[in-house]
């Protein structure tokens, strides 16, 4: 019995092992990245704000709308910042619809690898946003790329990053709207 | 099984002759990739054939091994077996053989897939929005050229380009660094472009850029098609795309994303209309 | 080859009905599911297949067994499969029980309880895998491509920031404290029971295991309580409600299972001090009490990742409510 | 207990209703889950060839629109790999097999073995309900694949088809959990004296290796099907819903997490059979044993971190793409060890061309062919080229195709007298052979062509650029068709006929327990344990 005992304390050790590894291997991989900084998530202190760098990025802007009747747009489709330096980009909103709509913006950043350092002080995102009919509004972001990411070898060829919003319905908030429309969209 | 072997021998015969020049979509008949269109797919296709002569000579390997061993070790040629289980050189061998190769394959394996991904200075963007079950495009550097969507022609349309050819194609520049920005409005998509070598899957709420730049030279209609399972008309979402000549382009923009017969004059990089 | 004596210390099993039993109440539990979440949610589109699906199957079933069809959905098959899993469980676990006593299970099936046991629990763990790696994934790595904050790795208060602004979180040092203490007592209790069995103070097991079970539900009942006062928040129009959000729907589908789980163990030490009370167990052989034991302390431990987790780091930021 | 009064250690059988329904015998199990398993691949065998078909030229003959065809698709696939594949291999076989190559009288938990079978018809009755009710609005069933991505199996199925669906593949997913603790506890803790872990047969350890990814991957599958269900609920969870902060990837990285240790869940007892088979018609034991074990266990290791080698093209970032592509390639490594090692096996034996032979040749044949074009494949940047195109078609349709199935017919014949107790027409079976081998590589190779030329999966209709090759893969499906014909013939003129076969129907080169017993083996088997003597060589 305890042979298979060991060979039982091996196999769950394996296992644990498997399971770990695999489970793991993602933030492991991240966590590497970041120590040797030779990945994506490279982390990046909070004190730095006032260097500025001669290094410029153009920051294009993208917008998408999911499931509204909004005319959603950058007020520039792009702009040219030096890293460190603070960005001022508005979006402007239209309801274009009968009436008042409240809608979410979520965001994303491309290259991916540049997404961390790409740093945003105030913007409209993950909150809701409610529009009258026919009201157009316009709503600021303030940005500013991170310096470190001139240190970053693998960052070296970012000359371009697109700063992206998709505003979605909110759930069940349009619901007389969405609840027809929206499957439609859909099917 | 001999008989086997000779067919699936000639058919791996088949896969090594010369290719022949295809055009810039599907051949009937065609057993390769596509005729590249970019440096990418340059890349990707020399990578593909420098693969494939590797796993090729391990299928002939195993093959040519198995056919003698087969043959030499039949119970009416060798009617008693050895009893052999073990050759410790033999098995650190077939470990480590495997593993150079492997190594000689991730070199330009990882050169390519760098490649692909680090994105030059882009001299124009295209966006891409995947719909069900149409594509839009929009031309951000462009404001003045309104995004429009590509509907796939019915059959009496297209007629032999049933299901490659769209109401609206893309228009692009050769000999242009073009980023791609695509997203979706709801399901999944994929934008696929065989020739360019870029496939890049349309996430709803994400964006994703790949780029793409045409070679000289290679003026023409590109077709891609949906790559990513989006409902029940996904394989009725194709992709056209045409290049044409950055003067062709210009003139394109200057008319709001139209052809026209207009004459197209450039004085110093602004356009002059004349009628 | 009958005739041939048994000589080995393994357990055949004559033909049960249970597992088939089992399989019969799966389907029912099963259409129940789909048919009370359907049920719930119109979904029945425009296709006329779909119209003459609910009006000919679910809508008749439905109406012909409450009556009027107010209540929508298939509750009830659902409630019956749920009624007759329990009857088979029953059942199947009457008979280990029974086998048990007889003498059944020598050393060899007895280890080969525990490897079972083990290996269940392993299963489980790898469930609750799938659960956290949706809620790191949710709380960290979506962040990094949605660069909502970048120095999540920097700091753990960075998780905190995986909640949408104003959404307000659950503190960790009321009711969560309070549980993960509950739970802690209740892993000291139920080894006081274990300790006592051994030494054949039944008294003293019975106690134990009575104060589990009792620790149990009272956790559970706490739970319930932090989950009334989430939904009060919505009720009260709370705009930032957790539950409007992905990391609502990680908290409450993570801390949802374990409640399950919690409730699955409460049952299981239930039914062990039901047979504890009818003079089950010796000293030297308990097995099935000391799964009941195991499980228990799996659901200890899961709970403490959630507490440290999903409670105190993702909280960090957050403000009380 | 209810009824049933069998004394505990009674070889009789009971009778019909309580053999086969209340069963608790491994081997009358094991023919429950052989059958099962023919005829989910009769139905799934329906499925591709109807899809074949309407490829057969471009135009939408057969089906009402692209919504019906990607129902069959998806269906064929859950159905193939949940309902045919994995209850024949390890359900079948391994129930079968196991508990007698490593000298045990049954499972460790006879009850839980026939739960585990008895959940399996519960899942395909829901799978099969799927079929007919509402979908999407295009039309009943559930056609987003059989990897369910949302947000087409969310918000882009609304019907109650998928809900199905997922309670199906939960019921499946939990007879594999509760196969997989009953087969790792009976390795563990039944084998006979003198059965150590080092002398255990390969198929028991490939069964072993293949329990473990199942009890580790598929918990991750139920956790993420829960997701996906309380996703579909309105006001409910938003995990897969950008609107809400969630993120429809993440599901693909939980899917994959599942998903790639499944294809080596399907793969591993297939190694195992034709393992056995190739030392029993070469006369030889197994080369270089502890490698092949190994092998199988470096297998299913790293099967569990190169998940993401699926999504090369979702917008992942270029160093975890690098990441997955080196650890995929490794893969490559251990596969090659089993691959010599069956040459080596070969190499200097005294070979029989019997019929589980020509499965095996071809096995390893084709199996190597499926497996370079994964290395093709795990190039990230070579996938981008052929990634959702049907050369992902080809190569896993070779692998799994050909490869597992060809498993499973190689270890159905070279047992298939065992179990039965009758031997079968080798004329009947060298036509199944020959017609299935000749079918499926008609299929599928020229799929490698239409992949490279850029044809993308799961279309309905196609350019008419596309259609040589898919004439010609049409035309395989009828050479396989006749193939299975012949397979079900030379069942039926088996049991007809009713030849009875010997205990050790292969002679000297089959060295397992099994062929110890008689055909078929006695209701309880090994009253007495055998006995392995220790200075045994493999």
């Amino acid at each position: 019995m305890s042979a298979n005992k060991k060979t039982l304390v091996y196999l769950v050790v394996l296992s644990v092992a498997m399971l770990g590894l695999g489970f793991a291997s993602k933030p492991l991989y991240d966590t590497f990245c970041r120590i040797t900084g030779y990945g994506g998530t490279t982390g990046y202190s909070e004190d730095n704000l006032s260097e500025i760098l001669e290094r410029k990025v153009k920051v294009s802007f993208d917008s998408n709308v999911n499931g509204l009747p909004w005319d959603f747009l950058p007020e520039q489709t792009d702009m040219s910042v030096k890293l460190g330096q603070t960005g001022l980009a508005y979006y402007k909103v239209k309801n274009i619809s009968n009436k008042p709509m409240i809608g979410t913006a979520t965001f994303n950043v491309t290259p991916i690898k540049a997404a961390p350092f790409f740093i945003k002080t105030e913007c409209f995102c993950f909150t809701e946003q409610r529009v009258e009919p026919g009201e157009e509004i316009s709503m600021p972001v303030i940005f500013f790329v991170d310096p470190q990411l001139d240190e970053d070898q693998r960052l070296a060829d970012v000359k371009d990053i697109t700063l992206s919003y998709t505003f979605f319905d909110v759930k069940g908030a349009n619901d007389d709207l969405t609840a027809a429309q929206g499957r439609e969209l859909l099917n | 099984m001999r008989l086997v072997h000779n067919i699936t021998a000639s058919l791996a015969l088949l896969l090594i002759m010369p290719g022949i020049a295809f055009a810039n979509k599907p051949t009937d008949g065609g057993y390769w990739l596509q005729d590249a269109a970019t440096p990418v797919m340059e890349e990707l296709t020399k990578l593909h054939n420098f693969v494939f002569w590797i796993i090729l000579g391990i299928t002939l390997f195993v093959m040519v091994m198995m056919g003698w061993i087969m043959f030499r070790f039949s119970a009416k040629r060798n009617p008693t077996a050895s009893k052999t289980t073990h050759h410790v050189g033999l098995e650190v061998a077939w470990t480590i053989v495997p593993i150079i190769i492997l190594l000689v394959m991730v070199v330009p394996s990882m050169r390519l897939l760098y490649f692909q991904d680090a994105l030059p200075e882009t001299e124009m963007t295209i966006k891409v929005t995947g719909n069900t079950w149409n594509w839009e495009y929009a031309y951000p550097d462009h404001p003045n050229v309104e995004s429009f969507i590509s509907n796939p022609l019915e059959k009496e349309d297209a007629g032999d380009l049933y299901l490659l050819k769209t109401d609206a194609s893309l228009v692009v520049p050769v000999d242009t660094k073009i980023k791609v920005l695509i997203t979706s409005s709801n399901n999944l998509h994929s934008f696929a472009v065989p020739a360019f070598g870029i496939k890049m899957d349309a996430v709803p709420g994400r964006i994703n850029e790949t780029w793409f730049e045409v070679n000289p030279g290679k003026e023409g209609t590109y077709f891609g098609q949906c790559s990513e399972l989006c409902g029940v008309n996904h394989y009725k979402m194709p992709i056209e795309i045409e290049v044409v000549s950055k003067e062709d382009f210009q003139s394109w923009v200057a008319n709001d994303g139209a052809f026209t017969t207009a004459v197209v004059s450039y004085d110093n990089g602004s356009i002059v209309l004349q009628d | 080859m009958a005739g041939h004596a048994v000589e080995h210390d393994y357990h055949l099993i004559p033909p049960s009905p249970w597992p088939f039993l089992s399989g019969c109440a799966a389907l029912v539990w099963g259409l129940g599911m789909v048919t009370f979440f359907a049920g719930l949610v119109d979904r029945t589109g425009s296709s006329p297949m779909a119209e003459w699906f609910f009006a000919n199957g679910l809508d008749t079933l439905k109406s012909s067994l409450t009556g009027d069809g107010s209540l929508s959905g298939g509750w009830i098959i659902l409630l019956v499969g749920c009624l007759f899993a329990a009857y088979v469980m029953y059942g199947w676990w009457k008979d280990v029980a029974a086998e048990s006593a007889a003498g059944d299970h020598t050393p060899v099936v007895d280890i080969g309880l525990r490897y079972g046991m083990i290996m269940f629990i392993m299963q489980e763990a790898m469930f609750f895998v799938g659960w956290f790696w949706m809620f790191f994934e949710l709380g960290l790595f979506h962040k990094v491509r949605a660069t909502w904050n970048p120095d999540i790795l920097e700091n753990a208060a960075g998780y905190a920031d995986s909640m949408a602004p104003g959404v307000t979180s659950v503190d960790a040092w009321h009711l969560p404290l309070m549980n993960t203490l509950i739970l802690l007592l209740s892993g000291t209790t139920v080894t006081w029971a274990h300790h006592a069995l051994m030494h054949n103070d039944r008294k003293g097991a019975k106690w134990g295991l009575f104060l589990t079970i009792a620790l149990g539900i009272i956790f559970t009942w706490l739970q319930l309580i932090e989950y009334a006062e989430l939904f009060h928040l919505r009720e009260s129009g709370h705009e930032a409600w957790i539950g409007n959000n992905a990391y609502g729907s990680a908290f409450f589908m993570a801390t949802g299972f374990h409640g399950f789980h919690v409730l699955i163990g409460t049952i299981f030490l239930f039914v062990c001090w039901v047979r504890l009370l009818k003079g089950g167990f010796k000293p030297e052989k308990h097995f099935g009490f000391e799964a009941a034991a195991w499980y228990w302390h799996f659901v200890d431990v899961v709970w403490l990742f959630l507490f440290a987790f999903v409670y105190i780091i993702f909280a960090m930021n957050g403000v009380a409510h | 207990m209810a009824g049933i009064g069998y004394d505990d250690h009674d070889d009789g059988k009971p009778g019909f209703f309580a053999r086969w329904f209340y069963s608790t015998n491994h081997k009358d199990i094991g023919t429950l889950y052989l059958i099962f398993g023919i005829i989910s691949g009769i139905i799934g065998g329906y499925l591709s060839f109807m899809m074949r078909m309407e490829l057969s030229e471009p135009g939408i003959q057969i089906f009402e629109n692209g919504h019906a065809y990607n129902v069959f698709a998806s269906m064929h696939g859950l159905i193939m790999i949940f309902f045919m594949v994995m209850p024949a291999v390890i359900g079948g076989f391994g129930n079968w097999f196991v508990p007698i190559m490593i000298g045990a009288p049954d499972m460790a938990f006879p009850r839980m073995n026939n739960l585990s079978f008895w959940l399996l018809p519960v899942a395909l009755i829901c799978l099969l309900i799927s079929f007919f009710v509402p979908g999407s609005a295009s039309g009943n069933g559930f056609g987003g694949g059989w990897v369910m991505y949302p947000p087409l199996s969310t918000s882009g199925a609304p019907g109650p088809a998928f809900d199905f669906i997922i309670i199906g593949l939960l019921a499946a997913g939990f007879s594999s959990i509760f196969g997989a603790i009953n087969f790792i506890t009976t390795i563990l803790n039944m084998r006979a004296p003198g059965m150590t872990m080092h002398k255990m047969p390969l198929f028991a350890w490939s069964v072993l290796v293949t329990a473990f990814l199942l009890l580790l991957a598929l918990p991750v599958l139920a956790a993420s099907l829960f997701m996906l269900f309380t996703d579909r609920i309105d006001g409910g969870t938003g995990f897969f819903d950008p609107a809400m902060g969630g993120d429809p990837e993440m599901f693909q990285h939980l899917f994959w997490f599942f998903g790639h240790p499944e294809v080596y869940i399907m793969i591993l007892p297939a190694f195992g059979m034709v393992s056995h088979v190739v030392s029993t018609f070469s006369k030889k034991p197994i080369f270089g044993y502890l490698g092949m074990a190994y092998a199988m266990v470096a297998i299913g290791v790293v099967g569990f971190v190169v998940w993401a080698h699926h999504m090369y093209t979702v917008g992942m970032d270029v160093d975890l793409k690098a990441y997955f592509l080196a650890a995929t390639l490794v893969i490559a490594v251990p596969t090659g060890v089993k691959i010599f090692s069956w040459l080596a096996t070969m190499w200097g034996g005294s070979i029989s061309f019997s019929i589980p032979m020509q499965w095996a040749l071809a096995f390893i044949f084709l199996f190597v062919l499926g497996g370079v074009t994964g290395v093709m494949l795990a190039n990230a940047g070579v996938d981008v080229a052929l990634h959702d195109t049907y050369y992902v078609v080809a190569h896993f349709h070779y692998v799994l195709s050909m490869g597992a199935v060809f498993g499973i017919f190689c270890g159905f014949y070279y047992w298939f007298g065992k179990m039965s107790g009758y031997l079968y027409n080798k004329w009947l079976a060298a036509a199944h052979f020959w017609l299935f081998f000749i079918g499926v590589n008609v299929i599928f190779f020229p799929q490698h062509f239409l992949g490279l030329n850029g044809m993308p999966r799961r279309y309905v209709d196609y350019p008419q650029e596309f259609e040589l090759w898919n004439q010609v893969s049409s035309f395989g499906a009828y050479i396989t068709l006749a193939g299975v014909g012949f397979f079900l013939l030379m069942l039926v003129e088996a049991f007809i006929r009713k030849r009875p076969a010997g205990a050790n129907y292969w002679g000297d080169g089959a060295t397992t327990l099994e062929w110890t017993l008689s055909s078929p083996p006695p209701y309880h088997q090994f009253n007495t344990l055998p006995r392995i003597e220790q200075n045994d060589e493999h």
